[in-house]
């Protein structure tokens, strides 16, 4: 070993190496690989789905689902498994965005962000400080969350007369809708941070083992709640991209997103224990599941087929990841 | 007199603009019917809400309005409530034929009626928006399997068949009574049949709101194509205030609730009435939007 | 000799609130004592019970089973699709398919060594969808009104068949967790499953018989809501995961595995449905509603963390003092 | 004795990757004796011990109990033999009745505990706890007390094998005679014993016979009256002890690290401890001896309850690893999978994970340094630099445990505490990190160690103090240890120099 020391520099010194057929980054790959090949079989086969109007309700969809697949992946590589407050922070929201747009759009961002901010500044708190279960605690925030959006809007559609259609609903070009460049933004911010900021490496080092990160002095609390706002915050984004396509807020918009954006997550190829995988594996996750179910939707199936394939992708995508881990330790 | 009789309304929920509206409505008018009432909501599920009849029938209300989350689920507790021997009014929503026996009156929209008058709606849709009488349309459903959804196509279906046999129905996929679901739905039919499209029917104003949404997104103008949506609930108002939507068919809480109260009234008066008591469903566009009381209540 | 002296902060919480939560609705409403009202509670107890029940076990052996979420629907989907010519055979059939489930589920466990919470999430989102399926996207009636009289029927004020099935539930799992070596494996297995392995407990039986009760009893639950109901629906039971999970750490099942009493579970049980007939006999929106269960549930998963750690802490402390 | 061996193990192998935990092992017992089983850390005790209770499945061999043969990697009936495990397998969440017969054969349903109250009370007896109710959690249990229940299971379980793996590492004097005398009386019934020890003294004083294991062998087996303790330390260790082979005395510095009446619990201290600027001490002692129990202390794991620390002459209060950290402590843990490493992170990640805080003044990692810093971490410490990359489960232990090393000095530590710090790992590695560390004790640093191994203490320690059952009993420079002065200072705290 000590007559390599003199080797010469390389780029293999890079700190994450891993080529894109190890174990860890297997499965990210072949959802890749399968993207495309579904996208090719599917413009020959689907009627209607190579079209620019096809294409743009497909990005919709990954757009809606990758943002908060983007935030959850923290959340996730953190150790924390998932969170199932999503759908209820982008539902209400929609509501807080609707009210507060009539002073204007950056005003109802803002707020609105503010919003996600504290929602999951409480629970990280409760995970990272309280050291609660960190399902039990979302499934808690949701029912709550619900609970204060009900409870204010009293079920009704907030509206707006702000419309804001170049964000909800408007395109760069034909088949490319503006909303691309959110998600695109967030990818890239929500990578930077893992990446190459040092709360975002502890947020990995806490995933990969947690009794090791506390020894090392890491700072598992600030990580653990830092994840978990970003999480929120991008349920609160997604709430703004809905509440933007009609300029309205209602607690029922936004439902579902929950199980996507874990199924996203998991598929994409982010370990469920914790410690690996990419943000873009999130949204590549994003972007499978949403060729899937445009396919299924085009081919006239309906929701309950949609829901089975998820369900069945997400149970499939646990027993690879199993498998893989145990390949990784031998 | 009617002073000490009690009511107890069981609603599925007050959170959504609708339910809140009757809600709204119906206290007040029960207020100066004069009827001492409670109210209960069950967060739509009917589990909870048979419990809740079982609380109801507990506390032996001289008359129990029932709003039914689900009107079949609600079957065997509408026998609980005559077996008790407590009067029962129906409302909203239209209970299944073998249910008869167990209730007194029934108080809400006549869904097939709707219907119909949705497809006179749309023909006049049709001619506003210059396509004469001839094209194509889809249709956008509630949940499958609900009987206002089954009776609103059903109607408009026959109806349309049989004044414009020259429009023609493309496809038809649920909403679910969900702008989100319907917002899809409309994408992946907007996707397949494209600029086919002339016009839409959704059998809710707030599904119709998720078909504009998908039009936009789809590149396709909204203000082309004729829309027609039944409920004139707030989304409803708003786009056909704004152009968008061309009409929608009345069936509002306004009515529904004042209609609840009148049956409870006669029936705690012991004054006959007839089983079932339909809501006026008058076609409501741009000139007559004054109609829609709810929406504008909220406005 | 010091087995009743063990109270730990959660005890205490739980016998306060079983006695306070009803006293205090006794208080503001003339009906809560009313036998009506009181069956109608217990109606309410048997159904949250039996999912809470099975729950609760798969948290005894240190799991979580989600799955649960679904399994109530299409338990009622599949009594309703098979129980035309008799519910007893619908029942049969549901309760059958949640016990395979429930195998799957463990086998999962088992052989992958995945959390339960990741592989229950996708069976859950899978049993969703397959009730869509089966129900076709449509409610599936069931008019079986002598079944459903049958189930209902008030027996002795506060008793009736359906409750009957989830307090025998309740007794026999008791006697199972108390008298059996199963039951003794069950606390072993979620107390430390190596040294549970290296003892001779039989891990793998409790993990299969706990996710066995849990799919079976969901099914079980959903099925029999649903010849009350007249109804199978694929949205069945929503809230009823929320709802179970609360009253199973109300009812001090430790989320980390190897703890928690039957009796207590079936007090954590009554606690949550006293508090939702109360409020709804105070006709509360259900906004308030969820914000109450959701509050409750955010206040026992904060006590089953580090806080009741902290206050059984400091009450040693001073009691030893 | 020409007596039918009750056990006949025969041509036995386990292999753990490319390692054999046991290799072509035969070995047998006879009825009635107690067998004493010795060897080095990792010769493969433990794994015979497994694979006779069939937890353990080996490649090859068979096992023959009372004439039958057995199937292998299936658990065996508890009343033919009984394991007493070397790592705890106590049940916290469980009542002690629990705990004790959790491991009869389970036949029947039904288990009442009422019935065996009667039966508990006396094995808690037995063994010397009979102020512990059957009903007791057995979370609310001392370590001890533990390890006592669970010679209490073995009793329990009326097997005609009984084995013991380290039954006495956590007991007093007092216990072990209990123990001890248990045995005995177990013996004059019949029952069958093996009992694996690290201690000599117990091992003359119980067996009858002794069985010595190197390196997953077996070498032999003899009467134990035949064996000398010479002989059985020399077998294990497959050499003579060596003694004075000396290196030259290290220069060391002024007092760095200074303890004055520290107490942690009401079992350990009050003691004053010292450690000087580039000076490499041991601390030893038995497990439970509350030996590294000081080292989790300056390390900011366990808080003191009263005392005195100064860390380069200013008074420190140690509450936390980021006070340590704050001066400048940094602390190995012993269980490097577990606590020391980020296995499936990149090795250089790994290395600089303590660093980030310097890498990432604005938050920002600086690529280019991690990048170089890593490298020389890497370096420094003999590990391929080309492989920062790669996780460091893909290392070898020894290579894994030169990582861990690397991350803790990369703060640049006043003071490095290492516990155990190089379990697991090879002769060549070992002598590898003794030279880098010893190299960084020249430029200044203080390093304080805790070891179980004779042999490492004895090559790598400037000076050596043992603690014994919570007190500091000696402090010698290495110059006069040696194997056996320390054995004993260990075993019996009996030192004619009282620190
Ligand atoms: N589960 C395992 N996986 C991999 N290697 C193992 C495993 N268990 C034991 N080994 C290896 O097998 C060898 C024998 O270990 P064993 O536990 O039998 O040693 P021992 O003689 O009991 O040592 P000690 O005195 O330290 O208890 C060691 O090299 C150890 O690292
Ligand atoms: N999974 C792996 N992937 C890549 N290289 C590996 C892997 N496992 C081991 N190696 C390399 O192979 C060599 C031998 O490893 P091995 O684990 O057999 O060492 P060892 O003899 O057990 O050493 P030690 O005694 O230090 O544990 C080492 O250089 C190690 O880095
Ligand atoms: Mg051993
Ligand atoms: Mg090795």
């Amino acid at each position: 070993m000590s007559q390599s020391v003199t080797a010469k520099p390389s780029i293999s010194l890079a700190l994450s190496s891993s080529g894109m057929f190890s174990p860890n980054r297997i499965q990210a790959t072949a959802v890749r690989m399968l993207i495309v090949v579904m996208a090719l079989l599917a413009s020959i086969f689907v009627e209607g789905f190579a079209s620019l109007q096809n294409l743009s309700s497909i990005l919709f969809v990954t757009v809606s689902v990758g943002v908060v697949a983007a935030g959850l992946a923290l959340v996730t590589i953190s150790g924390n498994l998932f969170m199932l407050s999503i759908s209820a922070t982008a539902s209400i929201s929609t509501i807080v965005f609707a009210s507060v747009l009539d002073f204007g759009v950056i005003p109802a961002i803002l707020t609105t962000l503010f919003v996600g901010v504290i929602l999951g500044f409480l629970q990280g708190g409760a995970v990272g400080v309280l050291k609660t279960n960190p399902i039990i605690t979302s499934i808690a925030a949701s029912s709550i969350i619900m609970g204060l959006g009900a409870w204010y809007s009293g079920g009704r559609t907030i509206t707006s007369d702000v419309k804001v259609e170049w964000l909800g609903v408007g395109h760069v070009l034909p088949g490319i809708p503006n909303q691309i460049f959110i998600l695109l933004a967030v990818l890239i911010a929500a990578e930077f941070f893992l990446s190459r900021m040092r709360l975002g490496r502890e947020l990995q080092l806490i995933g990969i083992n947690s009794n090791t990160a506390k020894l090392s002095g890491l700072r598992i609390q600030r990580a653990t709640i830092v994840a978990y706002v970003i999480a929120a915050l991008t349920a609160a984004l997604s709430g703004v991209l809905i509440g933007a396509q009609s300029s309205q807020g209602n607690l029922s918009l936004g439902a579902g997103l929950d199980f996507s954006a874990i199924a996203a997550v998991l598929v994409g190829g982010v370990a469920i224990a914790g410690g690996h995988g990419r943000i873009y594996d999130a949204v590549c996750g994003a972007l499978f599941l949403a060729i899937i179910g445009n396919i299924l939707l085009l081919k006239g199936f309906s929701l309950d087929i949609q829901l089975m394939v998820k369900g069945a992708v997400v149970v499939a995508s646990v027993m690879l990841g199993a498998v893989l881990t145990r390949k990784r330790k031998k | 007199g009617i002073e000490d009789k009690s009511v107890i309304l069981l609603q599925p929920t007050e959170e959504c603009a609708y339910c809140a509206d009757y809600l709204k409505f119906f206290k007040k008018d029960a207020t100066e019917a004069g009827f001492k009432f409670e109210t209960v909501t069950s967060a739509f599920d009917p589990a909870n809400q048979a419990n809740q009849v079982e609380q109801a029938i507990a506390k032996r209300p001289d008359a129990i309005i029932l709003w039914p989350v689900d009107v079949n689920a609600l079957i065997p507790s509408m026998r609980k409530i005559k077996k008790a021997g407590i009067p029962l009014i129906i409302s909203d929503a239209m209970p299944a034929k073998q249910s008869e026996p167990y209730w007194d009156v029934y108080t809400g929209g006549n869904s097939e009626e709707i219907g119909r008058e949705s497809a006179h709606a749309l023909v006049d849709a049709f001619k506003a928006k210059g396509h004469g009488e001839e094209g194509e349309i889809f249709v956008i459903t509630g949940t499958p399997g609900t009987p206002t959804s089954i009776g609103r196509t059903k109607g408009f279906k026959e109806e349309l068949a049989k004044i414009a046999p020259g429009i023609k129905i493309l496809g038809e996929q649920p909403g679910n009574w969900d702008q989100n679901v319907a917002m899809n739905a409309a994408s992946t039919l907007f996707t397949r049949f494209g600029d086919q499209v002339d016009g839409v029917y959704a059998v809710e104003d707030l599904m119709l709101a998720g078909v504009i949404v998908a039009a936009a997104r789809a590149n396709i103008d909204p203000t082309k194509l004729a829309l027609v949506g039944v409920g004139c609930e707030l989304e409803g108002y708003e786009n056909i205030d704004a152009g968008v939507q061309h009409a929608t068919v009345l069936s509002d809480a306004y009515s529904d609730a004042k209609y609840a109260v009148n049956a409870a009234v006669k029936l705690l008066n012991g004054e006959p009435q007839d089983k079932y008591t339909y809501l006026p469903n008058p076609i409501v566009t741009k000139e007559t939007l004054d109609l829609c009381h709810g929406a504008l209540a909220n406005y | 000799m010091s087995r009743s002296l063990n109270w730990n902060a959660s005890d205490y919480l739980r016998v306060g609130l079983i006695v306070a939560v009803p006293a205090v609705f006794a208080l503001i409403s003339e009906y809560f004592l009313s036998s009506g009202n009181l069956f109608a509670l217990m109606q309410n107890f048997a159904l949250v019970g039996l999912v809470a029940l099975g729950l609760s076990l798969t948290m005894v052996v240190g799991e979580f089973d989600l799955s649960v979420a679904s399994m109530v629907a299409v338990g009622g989907l599949i009594l309703a699709k098979t129980g035309v010519d008799s519910a007893y055979i619908g029942v049969l059939c549901a309760v059958v398919f949640g016990l395979v489930v429930g195998l799957i589920n463990a086998l999962l466990v088992i052989r992958l060594k995945v959390s339960s919470l990741v592989s229950t999430l996708g069976v859950m989102i899978l049993l969703s969808g397959f009730g869509y399926w089966i129900a076709d996207g449509n409610v599936v009636p069931y008019f079986n009104f002598d079944a459903a009289d049958a189930l209902d029927a008030q027996i002795f004020y506060l008793l009736s068949p359906r409750i009957n099935i989830t307090i025998g539930a309740f007794f026999i799992l008791y006697l199972v967790l108390k008298f059996t070596r199963l039951g003794r494996d069950l606390y072993a297995t979620g107390s430390h499953r190596q040294a549970a392995t290296m003892s001779g407990a039989n891990t793998s039986l409790s993990l299969f018989f706990a996710f066995a009760c849990s799919g079976s009893f969901a099914a079980l639950a959903g099925a029999l809501i649903s010849i009350s109901l007249a109804t199978g629906s694929p949205t069945l039971g929503d809230g009823l995961l929320i709802q179970a999970a609360s009253a199973a750490i109300l009812g001090g099942v430790s989320l980390g595995g190897g703890v928690g009493k039957i009796h207590n579970i079936a007090i954590g049980v009554l606690i949550l449905a006293a508090l939702n007939n109360g409020l709804s006999l105070l006709g509360v929106s259900s906004a308030v509603s969820l914000l109450i269960n959701g509050s409750v549930l955010a206040f026992v998963v904060i006590m089953n963390g580090s806080l009741s750690e902290f206050i059984t802490q400091k009450m040693k402390k001073t009691a030893s003092a | 004795m020409e007596t039918q061996p009750i056990l006949q193990a025969n041509n036995i192998s386990k292999r753990y990757g490319g390692v054999f935990a046991l290799s072509d092992v035969s070995f047998s017992l006879e009825t009635g004796e107690i067998l004493g089983l010795c060897g080095e850390n990792g010769a493969g005790k433990s794994t015979l011990v497994k694979v006779m209770g069939g937890y353990v499945k080996p490649e090859e061999g068979e096992l023959i109990v009372d004439g039958k043969s057995i199937e292998l990697g299936k658990r065996i009936d508890p009343s033919l033999i009984t394991i007493v495990h070397q790592e705890l397998s106590i049940l916290p969440h469980l009542s002690v009745l629990d705990n004790i017969m959790i491991g009869m054969q389970s036949k029947g349903l039904i288990y009442l505990r009422g019935r065996y109250v009667a039966r508990v009370e006396k094995y808690l007896k037995d063994v010397g706890l009979d102020h512990v109710s059957p009903y007791q959690l057995a979370e609310t249990l001392s370590l001890a007390e533990r390890q006592l229940v669970e010679i209490a299971r073995g009793l329990a379980s009326g097997a005609k094998v009984l084995l013991l793996d380290e039954p006495t590492a956590t007991l007093s004097e007092a216990e072990i005679e209990k123990v001890f005398a248990i045995m005995r009386k177990l013996k004059a019934a019949g029952t069958t014993m093996v009992i694996i020890s690290h201690r000599l003294d117990e091992v003359f004083a119980i067996t009858d016979r002794v069985t010595v294991f190197r390196g997953g062998r077996h070498i032999f087996t003899k009467r134990t009256q035949e064996v000398s303790s010479a002989e059985l330390v020399t077998a294990m260790l497959g050499h003579e002890v060596k003694r004075g082979v000396q290196r030259p005395v290290r220069r060391v510095g002024d007092t760095f690290v200074r303890c004055r009446n520290v107490a942690i619990t009401d079992s350990f201290g009050p003691l004053d401890f010292d450690c000087a600027k580039g000076e490499i001490v041991a601390l030893v002692g038995q497990l439970g001896s509350g030996a590294d129990g000081l080292l989790r202390t300056l390390a900011g794991l366990s808080p003191v309850t009263s005392g005195h620390i100064e860390i380069g002459g200013q008074t420190a209060s140690l509450r936390s690893i980021q006070d340590a950290e704050r001066h400048h402590i940094s602390y190995v843990p012993e269980d490097r999978a577990g606590k020391g490493a980020f296995l499936e992170a990149p090795i250089g990640q790994n290395l600089t994970s303590r660093v980030l805080s310097d890498l990432a003044p604005q938050g920002v990692i600086h690529a280019e340094q991690e990048l170089k810093l890593a490298r020389d971490l890497a370096e420094a410490f003999t590990v391929n630099p080309e492989r920062n990359g790669d996780a460091v489960s893909t290392l070898s232990g020894g290579n894994q445990q030169k990582v861990v090393l690397g991350k803790a000095v990369a703060t640049n530590p006043d003071v490095l505490l290492l516990n155990e710090p190089t379990r697991g790992v090879d002769i060549g590695a070992r002598a590898d990190i003794y030279d880098r560390l010893r190299q960084r004790a020249d430029e200044g640093l203080s390093i304080i160690f805790y070891s179980t191994d004779l042999e490492e203490i004895l090559d790598f320690a400037d000076r050596i103090v043992t603690v014994f059952k919570g007190s500091l009993v000696r402090s010698v420079p290495r110059s006069e240890a040696t194997q056996e002065s320390i054995l004993q200072d260990i075993l019996h705290g009996n030192s004619e120099v009282a620190a």
